[in-house]
């Protein structure tokens, strides 16, 4: 085989990924295709874990001891890098969450109990879309249903791509709100921005893009996305559980009122009234996650150091490769767009009428990794009228042998249930 | 090789042969839903007296949950209420067994097919899958009971 | 000096928190007397999340291969320990989620979404206590701005204990929640809790217990308690930071309607409506706190290990000493309790008219870290008409040399100012 | 000795001797508070036309809150407002400069005896210490500049 243009060199990367060495099944190499759900750590997060607790740690923000001047001096550095990540015009712009769910809840809630202009209630739309995490469904249905707000959304075209085709009708002058997925973690579908936020700033609705799916693996720029907000996960970026983003600008998060309530995130408390810090403290209710902001502050670095477009070319040529070889197995069918324009690094499919759950169970006893299921997107397996999906999804370490892996375990698999 | 323990030729045999599979009359109908991987099945309960006239079911899921139906409607059709439960209750034993229990002669003789899916009782992640269609038998007997009695 | 009674061989337990031997200050052993903002972690911790991020990680729940049965198996593994470590009737009634703060408002939110009897309204009455930390304060507040609901509390007797002369007048009918404090962060009071938990039965107020102090120092026993919800805090209890605890009955948190929305919380969601999955999964919204939860489990074991009695009457033994030393400096004058009788192990105090900014900048440069301000807790710092305190507060770990490095200390700030 | 550094013998001076404390005739009031550490102040600015007439100031905190208040009344009052503005902002970069700025003598020319929390800026906790008279100052010399304009 030649080698596939834009590959980064995974011999080096995976050295640093200590879980890669892993052995499961009388020592079968574990071939991890997971990384939609969670990617691995780098020995440099780890490290960065271990020297917080050793060397630093400490409660952040109000101390004048030495460790709590660490403390913060390093979680509010976290902050920077994360901001500079995205490329967020001000630190004050990101507020730590404990994961891109709770991102999203926040912003939920702000809305229905924000004043005007920014209100949703019974008299307002909410628009999201058919290829949506749960994370991004569930947390609109609550505030509908808690506001009487209507709830619309986007549909999908048969080979996986959101219709816009009513876009005009499904976003209104009531619309407040337009939340979407970047990068879909079932489909792989990398949506068009632009149209829609062309059309929500037309009718003054505000645009939350979760980006769970892009934040990991290619450059993430919220200025140039022109969304009002934009959530991601810390885990699925070489970061630790624990810890999630929620970019929002400026102006909006000085106007909207607190979601959690707590320490750290008031200016003065009495018995019978509070103020609140401003952003990004107001929405850091508690002692933050400390130690995980520490990490995704190494997890980025680590990320930046190979390089965001260098690991976005390594993904397209992987995924690319992948979409290839996969085509070539009998039965096997792409939920999802089937070539890599516009594509993220997840790719689900079905294999004849074997279900996913015997499919990963099969490939799991082979040491491949693979996530089987609805992918917490179950609308979509409804659209595409099938019960679930094989998912394999690729991350800066996988490699084209991982990817014959792969088929050939799923010749294997179509064998056994033969 | 491990999957073996799992795929036993038995629950292959369910799985592509299912018996007892569409929905017929029945005296009360439950819908459930594995949330893990969305497996579901609908199923019919039909009492006569204190007798199983007949467990019909539709569904969606794989082969364990599909196999585990099949082996149910053998299993539990024709039986007293009291027998059949005797036998679910072994049966989820056996499931949450986590491997642990080696199933014996005795055993088989109640669990007859049923005894097949110890080894998937190995992986935690299948054991739900096994079980949907007992607990969904449990939910509309306990259902269809409740008809009867009212 | 002779040994105090009921001393833990701290030479031996300190061995096991590498941050112990940690210098400052041109190589002053650090003296680390803030364990009630947070408390240091053992060795034992740090391996198992390295142990977990190195060998095990992936996401829960979902996945049919090894490294998500491993990782499912540990995550639900910690919530057995957890229950097991407060004597929960059901592992079920084990919420995870990222701190105490966050448990606080998850309860408080339920409340205000929930249908009756339990529905927070207008026609309601909310009662907390004036000692509450912030986190046990604001929810409340912002509860009661948007349901409309009173907000009642209990005062405080000038001796640093809860004033429960009125208590038939501040829980009424109308209560609907009572939400105390255990053991104050500020006063160090532990708080009786029968004689409220009998009152607010009485009424059919439900009752909230913020156990972030007592957690890490003393047998919790949620069944004694007799309460309906417990919520306390990984990082003060040699656990990681990013993970808290609710426990709540298991027929309340059936009853109950779901806070945050998103992945792990559902039953089967339709882009029309979703169900919800049963407790605790309904609470725990999008990728859990996964390593942080197995570290806590670890933190579980070790303090186990120890036996928290035995942690209970090293630090009682601690307290006393200290409190006995710290009344002998002049000037000093103790904000709370001043005999160890019903008294957890943070001491709060004033000394002079030297601002506790001052005092803990001074300590500090010595390797001394205290806590200084008002520790979340204002409107402690308004009813003693005093701007702020210095606080030392003690763990497992803590010796009767740093009590008197500690006194030793002040004496030199009051040198030192004056 | 370190503490030396933040606790020079001019700011405990200051601290111990405040000049100009105590609430007096303004035209604007503020109220700012430092939620980090509970410290609050109280100020009010008087102006006369472009002159600063008097800086009151009331409020509780740590000696580097107290002082620097003491320093600002000292510094300010008689000045001129742009000069004022002038000096008000190099303060501010001295305290944010993490200690990287060694005051020379044309910095203290301009500073006078507040180049002496040139040490403070060492202590990221305590610059908010520093600092909160003077933004409490700006933040009154703006509104009494409206409401002059007005
Ligand atoms: C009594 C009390 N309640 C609640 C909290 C809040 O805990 P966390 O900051 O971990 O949410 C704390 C600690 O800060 C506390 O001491
Ligand atoms: C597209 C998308 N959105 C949201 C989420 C939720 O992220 P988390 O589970 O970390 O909250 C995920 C991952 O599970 C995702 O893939």
């Amino acid at each position: 085989m030649t080698p596939l243009p834009g590959l980064l060199d995974t011999e080096a990367i995976r050295k640093d990924f200590p879980i890669l060495d892993r052995t499961v099944h009388d020592g079968k190499k574990v071939v991890y295709l997971d990384n939609a759900a969670t990617s691995q750590k780098p020995r440099q997060v780890l490290d960065a874990l271990s020297a917080y607790y050793e060397r630093h740690n400490a409660n952040v923000h109000r101390g004048v001891h030495v460790l709590a001047e660490e403390a913060t001096a390093l979680y509010e550095g976290a902050r920077d890098k994360v901001a500079a990540f995205v490329n967020a015009p001000s630190r004050d712009e990101v507020v730590f969450t404990k994961n891109a769910s709770e991102s999203l809840n926040l912003v939920a809630n702000m809305l229905g109990f924000a004043d005007e202009p920014y209100r949703v209630d019974r008299d307002t739309e909410i628009v999201i879309t058919e290829m949506e995490h749960h994370s991004n469904i569930v947390p609109w249905q609550l505030l509908a249903q808690r506001t009487g707000a209507k709830l619309k959304w986007f549909g999908l075209t048969d080979d996986g791509r959101l219709d816009l085709s009513d876009l005009d009708e499904v976003i209104t002058e009531k619309t407040k709100v337009v939340s979407f997925v970047l990068v879909s973690n079932i489909l792989g579908t990398h949506n068009p921005v632009e149209a829609i936020v062309r059309r929500a700033q037309e009718v003054g609705a505000l645009v939350v893009v979760d980006a769970s799916q892009a934040a990991p693996h290619m450059p993430l720029d919220v200025q140039a996305l022109q969304a009002d907000f934009v959530a991601f996960t810390g885990h699925k970026m070489a970061g630790p559980t624990g810890i999630g983003v929620l970019w929002g600008r400026k102006g909006l998060l000085d106007d909207l009122p607190p979601f959690l309530g707590g320490g750290e995130m008031i200016e003065t408390v009495s018995m019978h009234s509070s103020t609140y810090a401003p952003a990004p403290h107001k929405f850091e209710a508690g002692t933050p996650p400390i130690a995980q902001a520490v990490g995704l502050g190494a997890a980025v670095d680590y990320l930046s150091g190979i390089g965001m477009e260098q690991i976005e070319a390594h993904e397209r040529a992987i995924t690319e490769y992948a979409l290839g070889r996969l085509q070539e197995v009998p039965d096997l069918r792409i939920i999802g767009p089937t070539s890599a324009e516009d594509r993220g690094a997840a790719i689900s499919f079905t294999l004849g009428d074997i279900h996913p759950h015997d499919v990963g169970q099969v490939l799991d006893e082979q040491g491949i990794a693979v996530r089987v299921g609805h992918h917490c997107a179950r609308p979509v397996c409804l659209r595409y009228g099938i019960p679930a999906t094989t998912r394999a999804s690729f991350y800066l370490y996988s490699t084209p042998g991982e990817v014959d892996a792969l088929v050939d375990g799923l010749e294997y698999v179509r064998n056994f249930f033969g | 090789m491990k999957l073996d323990s799992m795929y036993q030729d038995v629950i292959l045999d369910h799985y592509k042969h299912p018996h007892g599979r569409g929905l017929r009359a029945g005296d009360a109908e439950v819908h459930h839903v594995n949330p893990t991987c969305g497996d579901e099945i609908t199923l019919r309960v039909k009492l006569d007296g204190r007798t199983i006239e007949d467990v019909s079911y539709e569904g969606q899921g794989c082969s364990i949950s599909q196999a585990s139906a099949s082996v149910l409607n053998e299993l539990l059709v024709g039986k007293e209420l009291a027998e059949a439960q005797r036998i679910q209750e072994q049966f989820l034993e056996l499931m949450q067994s986590r491997g642990r229990i080696e199933p014996d002669d005795a055993m088989e003789e109640v669990l007859e097919d049923a005894v097949a899916f110890a080894g998937v009782s190995k992986y935690p992640a299948r054991v739900k899958c096994a079980l949907l269609s007992w607990m969904a038998w449990k939910d509309a007997t306990a259902q269809a009971l409740k008809e009867a009695a009212a």
